[in-house]
């Protein structure tokens, strides 16, 4: 119990104490109050950060483009998001005549609590987690398919043409990239032996006898896709289709201003901070670290995953909506399907524990060989596959500069002709 | 959890609403259609793509709720078992190579 | 009594379920009605977490919501059928009726009070069964499983997400079913992509065109039918199929 | 007789086995008395989740240690999910050929 490292155990521990002191007389309404307090902080903690993030990106996307970023809001800029909030407090909400009351209001709430749910789960150092469920993985996944229901609410609601396509293109995109992230969980799991946040991170740490290697070195294919699928389930950077085609005015959130629009903005970035927390936790070893006290670490994995964020936002151009889908169907999710397969074989040859091979008799190996060995054939088959779809991309390449040719031939012998 | 994150999103929104000024005027209230009058009902010609790529979803949905379970209790698997699983995920494999080769999964 | 906090849930979460359920079947606007549905499908979440089944909570959300909603919302914008939409059809007070008495079996039958029906004391029906036993009717005593130290109701494993997987592909338990409810998916959402896939206009004009001849085909048996002296039918203006089809191939 | 016997946490088995008995008769109320397909349809997936409740009350309270009861679960969510989907596509193929997804209009084989 070193004071730093377990710093935030200590602090909950104490306000703990301090509650169940007051409430002694009853200790249901001591502990409801515990777990209300602790959600509160946990919200604001999300929410906080939505401002912090808001910031960071501007500044980092704005440096990657060459200009300042916000400066003029007090010193650095550093007040921008504050006043971003007061404009959003104070700016008038319109709802528009026809719209349908009750669901255009409650849109955004249902967006703003799915994306604060999340953090429910999510385990910020040893000991210091919302509820410890033994289906953790599953449940972040879950949560962030119920929020496209949220956007189709949000699309119908406001009862305009725009909103209602803008809604219906991104609940596409959300349907299409949950499945690479659900698949490419599984390898995960299967490690680690179980769904539960804190044992993935178990079996990343060095503790009780497993070798602390995180599980990016055994699933590189896992981890690039599932970032990438966890960047386009937020509808961020390359992939924000939300509020590009020049029909879909702003996406869904078009009729909403003041603060349901801010509801959706907050959503978003909360949203993408959990899939930063959560690749870290399953694929960099959460908050396991060697010298930094654990809820560092998960700060500074999460911000490195973040500005990963940035970076691609600031340097990619838009894909176009069928490039999208076509990326997704076609190539992560057969890849990953694939990749899945490999590593159920895979995992059945090379065993670790000589318990496992008496079982089930494959070759006993030393954890970073079977690291190792998974490595080499998750980037095998990435490989693979990038150089299957160049070779596809290549023929019908060709095959339309075939087209082209005989046509400008026809165009050439008609005018000729003529 | 999920109780005191509603609260405290439903308390921003009502103390929003409080906050900022209520001239609601005719003009405002008009849905967005860059400036134009809007033409028609909020229906749309709906693309029947939506529906069908939805349709694939739900095929990966289910075998993702039905591998995690798999998934958790792998490391006790017999070889057996193993083919088994093999076998499910490549009949799912079908189901995208079918809705592949139908052109369900083209956008145009 | 003071009430536990399940209980307090359950209460909560139980009319949560049963409201939504009624709105979903009486109301006007389609689309609402959906959003009902999703609302009680959040709410029997809710029960499977009271169950200690959070596995399967967390399979609703992904399942129902996640996907079956999402279908039943497409399906609803694709078919315009929210407009002018009479909630009741010609037969909704007796189907109410019906309903009824079926709840009010189901309630004797799982409900907790359990009474003995005695078909031969009752006054019209008794002479037809007179010799009929009287029969205890009401809430089955089932086999509550008990913990084998402390006689407390069972608690569930902590590993029965494991044992649950391990069923699904242990070759003694669940596989044949496993494997034939997979193929089951496949083949059903192949033959659902196959009937709503995007059907390009060529497709159109030739399915128009089949129905179309197959209904002049009919009423020209019908016709025949009913003159057992058959006048020679004029013949179709030879032009009218040519143009038709040939239009059809232009397009 | 103790209403409240070998209640888990409070809520005895058939306060579950009563709830959905409820929900499984609006469902059926759904499926007969509803104009539109669709909400039919509604219906029937109001009745699969009251089979689902009753499925894992009478694991939950029966038999907590053995798969059967969430086997059963799991293969009800599968069904559901494609009986709606091939339910869906029906009714928007049959939309699309006729204009109209009345029930009482649907009659002939022909769509």
């Amino acid at each position: 119990m070193n004071p730093i490292n377990d710093l935030l155990n200590i602090i909950g521990g104490f306000i703990a104490g301090i509650i169940n002191s007051i409430f002694s007389f009853s200790p249901f309404l001591a502990d409801a109050i515990t777990m209300g307090l602790a959600a509160i902080i946990l919200c604001t903690f999300a929410a906080l950060s939505f401002m912090g993030l808001t910031y960071a990106e501007r500044k980092v996307v704005a440096r990657i483009q060459d200009r300042v970023g916000p400066n003029q809001a007090g010193p650095l800029g550093l007040l921008q998001p504050i006043a971003d909030g007061i404009k959003m407090f104070t700016k008038e909400d319109t709802t528009p005549a026809a719209a349908d009351r009750w669901v255009y209001n409650l849109a955004p709430l249902v967006i703003a609590v799915f994306a604060l749910t999340t953090y429910a789960v999510l385990p910020f150092a040893p000991g210091v987690v919302g509820t410890n469920l033994n289906i953790g993985v599953f449940y972040v996944l879950a949560i962030g398919s119920g929020s496209i229901v949220a956007i189709i609410m949000a699309g119908w609601g406001s009862n305009n043409k725009y909103a209602l396509l803008g809604a219906f293109r991104t609940v596409a995109q959300l349907v299409g990239y949950e499945v690479p992230m659900l698949l490419n969980v599984l390898p995960v799991v299967m490690l680690a032996g179980s769904m539960g946040l804190i044992d993935i991170i178990d079996h990343q740490t060095l503790a009780n006898g497993n070798a602390g290697i995180p599980f990016l070195l055994f699933f590189p294919l896992s981890a690039v896709v599932f970032l990438i699928s966890g960047i386009a389930e937020t509808a961020r950077s390359p992939f924000d289709l939300l509020e590009a085609e020049s029909e879909i005015v702003a996406g869904f959130h078009v009729e909403y201003s003041g603060m349901k629009f801010a509801l959706f903005f907050l959503g978003e970035y909360v949203n993408a901070l959990a899939v930063a927390f959560v690749f870290s936790t399953l694929f960099l070893g959460g908050f396991a670290g060697p010298i930094l006290p654990p809820y560092i670490w998960l700060l500074l994995k999460a911000g490195a995953v973040f500005t990963i964020f940035m970076w691609l936002r600031g340097t990619l151009p838009r894909v176009r909506i069928d490039q999208m889908h076509n990326l997704n169907w076609k190539f992560f999710v057969p890849l990953s399907i694939v990749h899945l397969i490999l590593v159920i074989i895979l995992l059945k040859v090379f065993v670790t524990s000589p318990a496992q091979q008496a079982a089930t008799g494959g070759i006993l190996v030393d954890a970073w060989v079977q690291a190792a060995i998974m490595f080499v054939a998750s980037a095998l088959t990435l490989i693979a596959g990038l150089g299957l779809a160049a070779r596809r991309a290549r023929i019908s390449r060709l095959a339309e500069e075939d087209v082209l040719a005989r046509r400008r031939a026809e165009n050439m012998a008609t005018a000729g002709a003529a | 959890m999920i109780v005191t994150a509603a609260l405290l999103m439903g308390v921003t929104l009502i103390a929003a609403s409080l906050l900022r000024p209520k001239k609601p005027s005719k003009a405002k209230l008009e849905t967005y259609e860059c400036g134009m009058e809007t033409v028609g009902d909020t229906w749309v010609q709906f693309r029947v793509q939506y529906y069908v790529l939805a349709l694939v979803f739900v095929v990966f949905d289910i075998e993702a709720v039905l591998l995690f379970p798999i998934a958790v209790a792998f490391n006790a698997l017999p070889w057996l078992a193993v083919i088994n699983l093999i076998l499910f995920i490549l009949i799912l494999l079908i189901a995208l190579l079918y809705a592949w080769r139908k052109g369900a999964l083209d956008w145009e | 009594m003071a009430l536990t906090l399940q209980q307090v849930i359950f209460l909560a979460l139980a009319v949560v379920v049963i409201g939504a359920a009624l709105f979903v079947v009486t109301t006007r606007n389609l689309f609402r009605a959906a959003l009902m549905l999703v609302l009680s499908f959040f709410a029997v979440a809710g029960f499977y977490v009271l169950l200690d089944a959070g596995l399967f909570a967390v399979a609703q959300i992904l399942i129902y919501i996640g996907a079956i909603s999402i279908l039943i919302i497409f399906s609803v914008m694709l078919t315009r059928g929210m407009q002018a939409m009479i909630p009741r059809n010609s037969q909704a007070f007796w189907s109410a009726v019906v309903v009824a008495i079926i709840f009010a079996m189901l309630l004797l039958l799982l409900g907790p009070l359990r009474t003995t029906v005695n078909v031969a004391a009752w006054p019209i029906i008794g002479s037809i069964f007179p010799n009929a036993t009287p029969r205890e009717l009401g809430a089955v005593p089932w086999a509550y499983a008990v913990e084998p130290a402390t006689g407390l109701p069972a608690v569930v494993p902590e590993t029965y997400i494991a044992t649950f997987g391990f069923s699904l592909v242990d070759i003694n338990q669940y596989v044949l079913p496993f494997l034939l409810v997979a193929l089951l998916v496949d083949i059903a959402l192949s033959g659902a992509v196959h009937i709503a896939r995007q059907r390009r206009p060529i497709e159109v004009i030739q399915e128009r065109q089949d129905i179309a001849a197959e209904d002049a085909a009919e009423a020209e048996a019908i016709r025949n039918a009913q003159q057992p002296a058959p006048v020679p039918a004029p013949a179709l203006p030879e032009g009218a199929v040519a143009a038709a089809t040939s239009a059809a191939n232009e397009h | 007789m103790d209403l409240f016997a070998n209640a888990l946490n409070g809520i005895p088995l058939w306060w579950f086995l009563v709830v959905s008995a409820a929900l499984f008769c609006i469902g059926l109320y759904g499926v007969m008395a509803r104009k539109n397909a669709i909400a039919m349809l509604m219906g029937v997936e109001l009745m699969l989740n009251a089979v689902n409740i009753n499925l894992i009350a009478f694991w939950r309270f029966i038999a907590p240690n053995s798969p059967s009861g969430l086997a059963f679960a799991a293969f009800v969510f599968v069904i559901a999910a494609a009986e709606a989907a091939i339910g869906l596509a029906l009714i928007i193929s049959v939309y699309r050929s006729n204009q109209s997804i009345d029930p009482e209009k649907l009659d002939q084989m022909k769509l």
